[in-house]
């Protein structure tokens, strides 16, 4: 633990106690609390739905508390908008990218605090601003094209970098290590540290424990909207930590246990590409996927596994090449073509290309499924009832009913009924792009459990994670794809995590991340 | 020669009477051998402005217009009167400071329309002496001239006459269907309380008409009828006994637009008013008048 | 596919009946309820209506007719109705259909055009014939809306071109297209069998009534029975994710702009039915606007999405009532406008819940 | 990135690539004009386009922030003629000075908008019916001080008026300076204020701009008493124009305005797009206008289709050529 002096003597930067907030439906805090010292970097940790998102944005002036009190170098405060909480002196990075799509990137950063010169905002200093700005979490882009432009990754760091820029006594950073790899991520800790060394007191929410406990001094634990207590990082172990936030002891890594039992034999094949490629994005790929495999996908951020999952999807059309699934041969159009020939896909962006906020879970569980069996013969209600429910329980999705609008629900809930869409059709291939980004430790665990379990059960399933060993446990086989073409094919077992790194990075260059 | 062009900016096309008027001079000015620059300006003074901008423009011979509004037409017509070109105003009057900006005006006087309405509907009042007549009046579009001028002429006569009281006005903005359903509403608050309906044209006329009979009423009859313009369906109206009065407002200017232009442009002297030739039509004489009728 | 065999693996098997399957419906969720707040609006008017016109309520019997005020707001409310109910479901994908009123000129006008007709005095006996068949004539301009509805479904969902910039091309082309149909002449019908769509009685009730009334029942019905409501919906609130969730989107924009046209070209011919004519250049002006606001008024926003079919007809009905109320009271026409902008600002402030947390924070 | 780039995609063309070819298309136009009715092309007939077009110009460019902004704003053409109405009164009945007579308008016009703005968000209403009811109320306003068109005669007035600017051999109308002056300063404001691209930031996140910590509710406001001072300001120059005030002015400007600045290649749902659109698409109607004024032989409703048939034209061109451009 570098330089984070934790004398008892120091005030607290801030302080907040009894908090209470509900939602229609739902008691999202009760009696939820935290301390942050100034130099120490605090994780708050807990399961999907525990409340660390609501009670940041309580802290932050978005929400205001039924009761509570936040107290900041040892003022009472009550901030009524994100821009108060800034003039406050804090900080933030919310969970979900919270940038103008339409705005460069040098101005999502220094929109609201421009640099000006005579006759209005002066545009080159922003510029060379950002572009310095960028370069300390040593990321190169042009910073006058729009945000929008880029990929999550980089909006997310564009969004840390924004957050950086304000001089701030409190930097809150609400998962944001969700999309990033994991050389981004020792780039953020590196920063952080400096960061923390200069007296700014940092709170970080993350559902990784490597990252937990590389990172941070102190952890507050959060349980089902309360504090279920504090804890220096030195006297918890990952065990009980993971025992605090679930509250029952947890089971022994299950993933694991479910795939001692797991040797498929070589099945037969169910999909195979042929030259599969679009112009710009992706170059010619063949792939092969046998019935009840899991394939797994690695390969560093844009390195076109999102866009190679969308052409098996039809979700953007291919423009060479073809997919032979099920007797059929060709591209898929539409994604709808790719549904009927029985392919399912779970985008990596869930609140633009998976959830539709507004409408209820049961809705959103069943989209999929009605899409499929066509518009003018309606699933009844009550089997959607009854659908919506079996899976709310046997994903133990934490929603307060199946009515509830999906957008209420935490990242990590929502994620889970995206995959129930998903399952609900039935699928013989369905592809997971990142379907386990932002998800807490227990949840991941069931999420792969039924994962392994479903390939079991003769499903072939592409999956894609940036988590790199997540990747390596579960697949049967393994692509690594470089620079937008696949490189490299791996049974189980053939590879370990660091030679791996070593593909990814291109051949046998020492090019593994620190 | 070369023949003569004419720039003409109609208001639109917003009603029956406004189409008529634009038949009446396209067809005079082929048969005038008269080239017409015809223009439309949808109900919009401003789009008037651009044509008579884009008549200069264009050096026609005469510019003729029916104002859709009053007053505003000072700059534009100087700048015609800079560029040497007559203006013609038809149907309707321009509010300027300078009378020399145009050559004449051609058409009728839609408050001489609404006085006309009115002494007819005096003259009828004089047959029941004693009775008090209660009387309706379905208005024109807020706002608009024709509107105004005929409620204004309307007033003129009727007021003072003690055995004529006006009940309720509204506006149908001259369509048949507004008309109707105002005269609805006005038939549910009054009832037959109602003895006389002014319409400002004839087709609100006609939708009230249908409300009346629908309400178990007889048009003509137990309520009577005086509207404006006469146009084909109020005489036939009128044959069906349903409406008892139309006064006429002539859109036929074509044949007298053609000859003002031709005058002016050959420099002969033309009077500042040319007031069209506009009659009165009870029910009586409608049957033998139909078959003359062009609009 | 079988619904039993869409699960996959083995969730627990599904003993548990459906849970929370609907909110319990008290008096607070009552209250609550989207359609309360249009419908307050309503009440307070014809409230307003009973104090301040004498006979408002009053209904009688006439002919076997049901005759009153309240029957006439019905009545004329009717072609609002029927459009607001086609701009719902676009307005629900996001969308909006400024063309509504000029195909409202062009039905009309294409039935007026076709069934013309005469009087014939055979013997003494009036005898109405008709140009064309009335059948024909009507599946003519109803044919004619839908072509328009199919324009403009290609130029959104097909050409991606701005709804309002893609209708407001028709807005404007398609009452030049009825004009030049007319000549700019107001068309008169004269055959009886017509008139009854728009100013016919059935069972009491005018016959417009019973249109719309079927009308809302099949697409109600479509939407309950069919996936078309949730699919709407979700093309809405996420046209991106509707679309990979295998949603037809291009398909379904197109049609929901089919049908609002369809059900101008219905409004359309009410209203040349019920003037016995067609105006090309009066009929249906401002339509559009008119059924905008219905549909805002009756809670669907104009973002998309969730959408009330009821809520608009509530909506259309408290326009029409406005307007039969002002003209009633006797409100002088030149302040007709004020009187309605304000009870429009009135009861938009009485559907905001921060407005009402704002009253109750005052008092 | 797929995503976003997705969503990009779906938009219909960048707005960069679509304000450049409506300029080109718009050079197309006029050229094709030219070719076809002589007299088209000269000086004065262009320049004629701004003096003709100068008000819709103002409304358009407030209309294009308020779009920006991701609202819409349907009274403009109703506070135009308010304005023009007022203006009328307070110069010919009560006698003001000019200058004071436009200071007040200009004021009105601002709290106008500014209280569609508070109410828009306040109360969270839809922009849509807020401004529909402002338009009403406004038309409504315009006939509660006369129903009748009033003359302006006040001599300073009628001089502005008539003024002449000379510019290279033609000249442009005062009314037209100001409008021009005014695009300026807004393209100014929209690219070098923080209020400028506050409207970018709410038009293409609202939710977002809140959380960066942006004056939402403020910049909003704003906005509308921007849009309705543009609208007053509009109808000073109707005034000039006109020199009289009606409660009839400008019916449908609203539209118009909204059309020209779509055209003109912002999106309608906010965030993208630039002022400078507005002149385009401005002069875009502006010359469909002169053209179907040039060629003088369409009836009525000939007019209307064609009007409706060069708007397609333009568009889906607009449309086919920008994506084909962007990929
Ligand atoms: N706006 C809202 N309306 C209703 N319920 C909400 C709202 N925001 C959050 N909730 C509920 O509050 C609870 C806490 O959610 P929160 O987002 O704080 O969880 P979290 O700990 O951040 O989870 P995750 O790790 O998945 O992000 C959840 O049950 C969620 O459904
Ligand atoms: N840092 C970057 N800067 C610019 N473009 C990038 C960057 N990273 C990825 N891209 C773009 O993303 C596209 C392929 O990315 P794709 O999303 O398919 O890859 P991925 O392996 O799924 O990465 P991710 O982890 O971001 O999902 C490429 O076209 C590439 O241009
Ligand atoms: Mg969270
Ligand atoms: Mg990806």
């Amino acid at each position: 633990m570098s330089g984070a002096t934790m004398a008892g003597a120091v005030r607290p930067v801030l302080e907040l106690s009894g908090i209470h907030k509900a939602f229609p439906g739902v008691k999202a805090l009760s009696d939820a609390g935290l301390r942050l010292y100034p130099g120490e970097v605090h994780t708050l940790m807990g399961q999907n739905g525990a409340g660390k998102s609501t009670l940041i944005k309580v802290l932050t002036g978005v929400y205001t508390p039924d009761a509570g009190t936040i107290v900041l170098d040892g003022r009472p405060v009550s901030p009524t908008s994100t821009l108060e909480a800034q003039q406050l002196g804090i900080s933030t990075v919310y969970q979900e990218v919270n940038l103008c799509p339409n705005l460069s990137v040098a101005e999502n950063i220094f929109i609201g605090r421009y640099p000006r010169k005579l006759f209005g905002i002066d545009w080159a200093t922003m510029r060379r601003d950002a572009e310095v700005l960028l370069r300390q979490l040593e990321i190169d882009i042009e910073v006058t094209q729009p945000l929008s432009h880029y990929p999550l990754a980089i909006q997310q760091m564009v969004a840390i970098s924004r957050a950086l820029n304000i001089s701030a006594k409190v930097l809150i950073l609400d998962e944001p290590t969700s999309s990033l790899d994991e050389a981004e991520v020792q780039l953020l800790f590196r920063v952080l540290r400096r960061l923390r060394e200069q007296g700014m007191a940092i709170l970080f929410v993350t559902h990784f424990l490597d990252q937990t406990y590389a990172i941070s001094d102190r952890i507050t634990v959060m349980r089902n909207g309360e504090r279920e207590g504090e804890y220096p990082c030195s006297a918890l172990s990952r065990l009980a930590l993971v025992n605090k936030m679930v509250g029952a002891p947890a089971a022994p890594e299950p993933a694991e246990a479910a795939l001692q039992a797991a040797q498929v034999a070589q099945g037969e094949t169910l999909l195979a590409t042929r030259a599969l490629s679009r112009k710009g994005v992706l170059a010619p790929v063949d792939i092969t996927i046998h019935k009840g495999e899991l394939l797994g996908l690695a390969g560093l951020l844009g390195s076109g596994r999102t866009e190679l999952a969308r052409l098996l999807f039809g979700a953007d059309k291919a423009d060479g090449g073809s997919i032979a699934i099920g007797g059929r041969d060709g591209v898929f159009a539409t994604p709808r073509d790719a549904i009927a020939a029985g392919v399912g896909f779970c985008s990596e962006d869930r609140k633009h290309e998976g959830a539709i906020l507004t409408l209820s879970v049961r809705e959103n569980l069943i989209l999929a499924l009605q899409a499929k069996t066509g518009m003018l013969r309606a699933i009844p209600l009550k089997r959607q009832q009854q659908l919506a429910t079996d899976y709310v329980k046997w994903l133990g999705i934490k929603t307060a009913s199946i009515e509830t609008p999906i957008g209420t629900l935490s990242g990590g809930n929502q994620q889970k009924v995206l995959l129930a869409r998903w399952l609900a059709t039935d699928p013989k291939l369905l592809i997971l792009d990142e379907p386990t980004r932002g998800i807490d430790v227990r949840a991941k665990q069931e999420i792969m459990d039924y994962v392994t379990t479903l390939c079991r059960k003769g499903l072939s399933i592409l999956f894609i994670s940036y988590e790199l060993p997540e990747v390596l446990r579960c697949s049967d086989r393994m692509v690594v794809m470089r620079d937008r073409k696949a490189c490299g094919e791996y049974r189980r077992g053939e590879l370990d995590e660091q030679s791996v790194l070593q593909v990814i990075a291109g051949g046998g260059e020492q090019g593994a991340p620190a | 020669a070369k023949p003569l062009v004419i720039g003409f900016s109609q208001v639109g096309a917003e009603s029956e009477w406004r189409t008529a008027n634009t038949v009446s001079i396209k067809d005079a000015a082929k048969k005038a051998g008269v080239t017409l620059k015809f223009a439309d300006a949808q109900q919009r003074q401003e789009n008037q402005v651009k044509a008579i901008r884009s008549f200069i423009a264009q050096k026609v011979d005469v510019i003729a217009f029916s104002p859709v509004v009053e007053s505003g037409w000072d700059t534009v017509l100087r700048e015609a009167k800079a560029a040497k070109i007559p203006v013609i105003l038809t149907d309707r009057d321009v509010n300027v400071t300078d009378k020399s900006l145009y050559v004449t005006l051609i058409g009728s006087d839609f408050v001489e329309e609404g006085r006309r309405a009115g002494r007819w509907l005096v003259d009828y009042a004089k047959k029941t002496p004693g009775k008090v007549l209660n009387i309706v009046e379905l208005q024109g579009t807020v706002g608009s001239a024709p509107a105004i001028d005929r409620k204004t002429g309307f007033e003129e006569v009727t007021k003072g006459n003690a055995q004529l009281k006006l009940l309720r006005t509204q506006t149908g903005e001259f369509t048949r269907a507004k008309g109707k359903e105002v005269m609805e509403a006005f038939l549910k608050a009054h009832g037959k309380n109602i003895n006389v309906l002014y319409a400002h044209n004839d087709d609100m006329a006609i939708g009230a008409i249908q409300a009346i009979e629908e309400a178990g009423l007889k048009p003509g009859k137990d309520i009577v009828i005086v509207s404006i313009d006469g146009v084909k369906g109020a005489f036939e109206a009128m044959m069906l006994g349903k409406l008892n009065v139309t006064v006429e407002c002539s859109p036929l200017l074509g044949p007298q637009l053609m000859q003002a232009a031709q005058d002016v442009v050959a420099g002969k002297p033309v009077a500042k008013r040319i007031v069209t030739e506009e009659r009165v039509f009870p029910a009586e004489v409608a049957a033998k008048e139909f078959p003359n009728r062009k609009y | 596919m079988s619904a039993a065999q869409m699960k996959p693996a083995d969730p627990p098997r599904a003993s548990s009946e459906p849970a929370n399957a609907a909110p319990r419906a008290g008096f607070g969720s009552l209250l609550g309820h989207p359609l309360a707040k249009p419908l307050l609006a309503l009440a307070t008017l014809l409230l307003l209506d009973l104090i301040f016109i004498p006979g408002f309520f009053t209904l009688e019997l006439r002919d076997g007719h049901l005759y009153g005020p309240l029957v006439d707001i019905v009545n004329r409310a009717a072609p609002l109705m029927l459009a607001a109910l086609g701009m719902t479901l676009v307005i629900a994908t996001r969308g909006i259909d400024i063309s509504v009123g000029a195909v409202v000129a062009l039905s009309g006008t294409m039935a007026a055009m076709l069934i013309g007709g005469t009087m014939v005095v055979n013997n003494g006996v009036p005898e109405y014939v008709a140009n064309t068949p009335m059948a024909l004539a009507l599946a003519a301009a109803l044919g004619a809306a839908v072509l328009c509805g199919a324009w403009n479904g290609v130029l959104v969902a097909g050409l991606k071109l701005q709804p309002i910039v893609a209708t407001l091309i028709l807005m404007v082309a398609g009452r030049g297209l009825a004009q030049l149909l007319t000549d700019g002449q107001i068309v008169t019908v004269y055959y009886q069998p017509f008139f009854f769509l728009g100013s016919g009685y059935l069972l009491g009730l005018p016959f417009a009534l019973w249109i719309v009334a079927a009308v809302l029942l099949v697409v109600g019905l479509l939407l309950k029975k069919t996936a078309l409501g949730l699919f709407i919906q979700a093309v809405g609130i996420n046209p991106v994710a509707a679309r990979l969730a295998g949603v037809r989107t291009a398909t379904l924009i197109f049609f929901v702009y089919v049908f609002c046209s369809a059900c101008a070209g219905l409004a359309g011919l009410m209203i040349a039915s019920n003037i016995k004519s067609a105006d090309a250049n009066n009929a249906g002006l401002l339509l559009e606007l008119d059924a905008i606001l219905a549909v805002t008024l009756g809670g669907t926003s104009l973002a998309g999405g969730k959408f009330s079919l009821a809520g608009s007809m509530i909506g259309a009905l408290i326009i029409q009532t406005l307007t039969y109320t002002i003209y009633s009271l006797g409100v002088p026409p030149e302040v007709n406008m004020v009187v309605k902008s304000i009870v429009v600002f009135a009861v938009c402030l009485s559907q905001s819940s921060s407005f009402k947390k704002l009253w109750k924070g005052r008092a | 990135m797929n995503a976003v780039l997705n969503s990009a995609r779906a938009l219909p063309g960048a707005p960069y690539f679509t304000s450049v070819v409506t300029v080109v298309l718009l050079a197309v136009l006029l050229v094709a004009g030219g070719a076809a009715y002589p007299g088209f092309l000269s000086w004065q007939v262009m320049l004629n386009l701004l003096i003709d077009n100068a008000f819709l110009l103002v409304i358009a460019v407030g209309m294009g922030i308020v779009i920006l902004s991701g609202g819409i704003d349907l009274s403009v053409g109703s506070v135009l003629a308010l304005t023009t109405m007022v203006a009328a009164w307070l110069l010919g009945s009560a006698h003001w000075p000019p200058a004071a007579v436009i200071a007040a308008v200009l004021v009105i016009g601002a709290v106008f908008g500014a209280a569609q703005g508070a109410m828009i968000h306040f109360f969270q209403l839809q922009p849509f019916i807020v401004t529909l009811a402002g338009m009403f109320l406004a038309r409504g306003l315009c006939y509660l001080i006369s129903i009748e068109s009033i003359t302006i005669d006040d001599p300073a007035f009628v001089a502005i008026s008539q003024m002449q600017v000379p510019v290279l051999g033609g000249f442009l109308s005062v009314g037209a300076l100001i409008a021009l002056l005014l695009l300026a300063v807004t393209i100014w404001v929209s690219r070098r204020t923080a209020f400028g691209r506050a409207v970018y930031a709410i038009g293409g996140n609202e939710q977002s701009a809140l959380m960066m910590g942006l004056a939402v509710g403020r910049t909003r406001i704003l906005v509308y008493a921007f849009s309705g001072f543009c609208a007053t300001l509009g109808g000073v120059l109707f005034a000039f124009y006109m020199l009289s005030g009606y409660g009839q002015h400008a019916q449908g400007t609203e539209l118009d305005a909204i059309a020209a600045v779509v055209i003109g290649g912002t999106l309608l749902s906010g965030g993208y797009g630039y002022v400078a659109g507005a002149l385009s698409g401005v002069l875009v109607l502006g010359t469909i206008q002169t053209l179907i004024a040039f060629d003088g032989t369409l009836s009525s409703w000939w007019t209307k289709i064609v009007i409706g048939a060069l708007l397609f034209l333009f568009c889906v061109v607009q449309r086919l050529l920008s994506a084909r451009v962007k990929t």
